[in-house]
């Protein structure tokens, strides 16, 4: 099963600064790992990088069978990103943005309803324009323009950030939803207790490196059999 | 096998110049001489110019080198997109910094003809107008490249500038040229080097030469003093490396 | 390509339609400028009537220069670049569509400039097509500069002062061309109207080649 | 036609000549100077050319 991610010894410089000072990391199609460590370890740079908005600029970076090395651009439309910022224009209602970034990544917008279904946002608050939005209503909208595109690869940078405890259980939902269907999930999160909960293993990153893996010790097989089940 | 500190400097050469360019910089300075005295000691007024020819030999030459500088900036400007090098990058810098200095100098001695033909220092003729435009395109590009940013994002919007301002050059000078003739006062000049001839001609050309030489000159230098900062930042990347990984506190390693 | 672009433009034009910058804020800038080249000329309409070509375009080069910076402004909003690279919109399709929205709002700017210009500086306007001809290729070169440039200096803390300096310079033929020809058109020219409208085709020809040759790597790097 | 030729004003093609001179030779020192400078804090390794 030929991983999802394959990072070795991947530099990446943000600037002068080397965010990511040689990561070794493979995730297979289905995993929904957790990155956690320090601020400033390099979480989130992990997660540009594989959306290919950052290029390694040492080492192997594989995602979806595309080296990003080579090419930075066709692996974005099967990847899905949702970070602190939202993506979404304000002055445009919830409803408009969604359908807008579905026709932009080349799905129907007529699916927008549906993926807004999906994250429970209500019809109220679909015709709304974003500037007016809560944080938790903004979030789930940020999460409805990605759903609507169904990307293969989900890279979520906090997704649990800022949200009440309704809006967690739901985007746990969604990501447990996506795994089973075959989707692979790569989120950064600090709140340990409820990410460890959904995620299948815990990367632990620091200086820009990998410095431990809950799945390190299992090996692949078994991890596959447990993961299987 | 990376250098964890930056060697100290060690004895070498402490400066941008090397064997090639102190022979060039001396020819250059030997040609200006030489141009100064054809200028004003062996070459008389000119039959229709009067003295105010002896400025064209310097005002012809800078706006001529700018422009073979402007170009190269473009011809640099796409090698760095296309082929993402460094040098190309910085040699388009010094070729457009250089160029600038060049347009400006021109601007100026253009306005002292001005005064001198017409009486005022700034008539919209065409070209002292284009060089005026091209002038302000190019600060424009050296404003660009000022703004703080990695190294390879300054690099694709320099570029990008600079080809844009190149595609420019002849529609500018196309229509300002129209617009100038459309001027009834027509400038007597018509093109710009009237067809004088004997050493008055031989002068133009040998200024032409020595500027050419002298912008190529300074060229290289601001083109090694940009490779020199440039250095300076590179360095500090494998350093800046090893630092990140020392910075691995110790976290508690996966279950 | 084309299809990105209509997507862009629909996304720009539905939220300029919401937010109607262009309406309350930049309309009333032309009808201002309008006014103030009144006071500065010293409502000497026969110096207004005869300099009504260039004081036409040097107002849609300032508005243009605005609605530039909104233009990009709203695609620097938090995360909107890095959404955009995460799309399929091709960038060239992306250029075309800012483009195509810049020209459908620097349009209505002018058909409003244009009857602000008649009231007040009492032109009468003449020679219809070829206005409406340079008209477009002029707002067609400026659009396509604009989104060219826009990018490059719209919307960021230290850089909204750049755009005026990168992009009127750059304007100058197009002012050129565009003054010319109206006033050949308003019947007062000395040269060939259509010859510069030929210019100004050109000249929007280039900045449309070059931005969707060079966009993608001004989304990549920006 | 056009405004006599002040063809005895030689002050301005020297003052010509004076800025073209001043303005070149203030640039190659600046640059000289700046590229001492950093030569002194470069490795010589890093110094291609030189």
């Amino acid at each position: 099963m030929e991983p999802v991610v394959h990072l070795h010894s991947t530099v990446a410089l943000l600037g002068r600064f080397p965010a990511l000072a040689g990561v070794d990391l493979d995730v297979d199609p289905g995993e929904i790992v957790l990155l956690r460590g320090p601020n400033g370890a390099g979480k989130t740079t992990v997660l540009r990088l594989c959306a290919g908005l950052v290029a390694p600029t040492r080492g192997e970076a594989v995602v979806l069978g595309v080296d990003l090395t080579v090419d930075r651009r066709s692996i974005r439309p099967l990847v899905g990103m949702m970070g602190h910022a939202t993506g979404l224009y304000d002055d445009l209602t919830v409803a408009e943005n969604v359908r807008f970034w579905a026709r932009a990544g080349g799905a129907d917008p007529a699916d927008a309803g549906a993926a807004m279904d999906r994250v429970e946002l209500a019809a109220r608050v679909r015709s709304l324009p974003v500037e007016r939005l809560s944080a938790g209503q903004r979030r789930r909208a940020s999460l409805a323009a990605m759903l609507v595109r169904r990307p293969r690869l989900w890279l979520l940078d906090e997704p649990h950030a800022g949200l009440d405890a309704a809006a967690r259980d739901l985007v746990d939902s969604l990501v447990t939803e996506a795994s089973s269907v075959g989707a692979t999930v790569l989120f950064a999160s600090h709140e340990l207790d409820r990410a460890e909960a959904v995620a299948t293993r815990t990367v632990t990153i620091s200086g820009g490196m990998v410095v431990g893996d809950s799945a390190a010790h299992l090996s692949a097989p078994v991890l596959e059999a447990t993961h299987g089940a | 096998m990376t250098e964890s500190v930056p060697a100290p400097p060690a004895v070498g050469p402490t400066s941008t110049s090397s064997r090639g360019t102190r022979v060039l910089g001396a020819v250059c300075l030997v040609g200006l001489a030489v141009t100064g005295l054809y200028a004003f000691v062996v070459t008389g007024p000119d039959v229709r110019l009067g003295n105010s020819v002896r400025i064209m030999y310097v005002h012809v030459p800078t706006v001529t080198a700018a422009y073979c500088l402007m170009i190269a900036n473009a011809g640099f400007s796409i090698y760095t997109l296309w082929k993402k090098s460094t040098f190309a990058d910085l040699a388009a810098h010094a070729c457009a910094e250089v160029g600038v200095v060049m347009l400006g100098l021109t601007l100026v001695v253009g306005a002292i003809w001005g005064r001198m033909t017409w009486g005022a220092f700034w008539v919209w003729d065409a070209r002292l107008t284009t060089t005026a435009l091209l002038f302000l395109m190019y600060v424009g590009y050296l404003a660009v490249r000022g703004l703080p940013a990695p190294p390879r994002v300054r690099a694709t919007r320099s570029a990008i500038v600079g080809i844009a301002a190149a595609c420019l050059i002849p529609v500018v000078h196309k229509s300002v040229e129209w617009w100038a003739s459309l001027h009834q006062n027509e400038t007597v000049l018509g093109k710009v080097n009237p067809n004088i001839e004997g050493n008055q001609y031989f002068t133009l050309m040998l200024s032409m030469v020595v500027f050419a030489l002298v912008a190529v000159w300074l060229t290289i230098h601001r083109f090694r003093v940009l490779w020199l900062t440039e250095q300076l930042d590179e360095v500090g990347v494998d350093a800046a490396i090893d630092e990140r990984r020392a910075e691995h506190t110790g976290v508690e390693v996966g279950r | 390509m084309v299809h990105d672009a209509l997507i862009i433009a629909g996304k720009d034009l539905r939220l300029e339609a919401r937010s109607r910058v262009a309406l309350n804020q930049v309309l009333p800038f032309v009808l201002a400028v309008v006014l103030l080249f009144g006071f500065a000329l010293d409502a000497d309409t026969a110096l207004l009537r005869r300099a009504t070509s260039g004081l036409f375009w040097v107002t849609v080069l300032f508005s243009a220069v605005i609605m530039v910076q909104r233009s990009f402004a709203i695609e620097r909003q938090d995360g909107v670049t890095d959404a955009l690279r995460l799309s399929s919109l091709s960038p060239g399709g992306i250029f075309l569509g800012k483009v195509v929205s810049l020209f459908c709002q620097l349009i209505v700017v002018e058909v409003v400039l244009g009857l602000c210009v008649v009231v007040f500086y009492d032109v009468t306007l003449s020679g219809g097509a070829l206005l409406a001809v340079v008209s477009v290729v002029a707002t067609l070169g400026i659009a396509a500069a604009g989104s060219l440039y826009g990018p490059l200096a719209a919307g960021l803390r230290n850089r909204d002062t750049l755009l005026p300096l990168l992009l009127l310079p750059v304007l100058a033929p197009i002012l050129l061309g565009a003054s010319r020809a109206f006033e050949t058109a308003l019947g007062r020219g000395v040269g060939g109207g259509w010859q510069w409208a030929a210019m100004l085709g050109i000249f929007a020809a280039v900045y449309l080649a070059l931005g969707v040759a060079v966009w993608g790597t001004l989304l990549e790097e920006t | 036609m056009i405004a006599a030729i002040t063809t005895n004003s030689w002050w301005l093609i020297i003052l010509a000549w004076v800025i073209t001179g001043v303005v070149l030779a203030w640039y190659a020192v600046a640059t000289i100077r700046r590229g001492r400078r950093l030569s002194r804090q470069v490795p010589p390794e890093s110094r291609r050319w030189l």
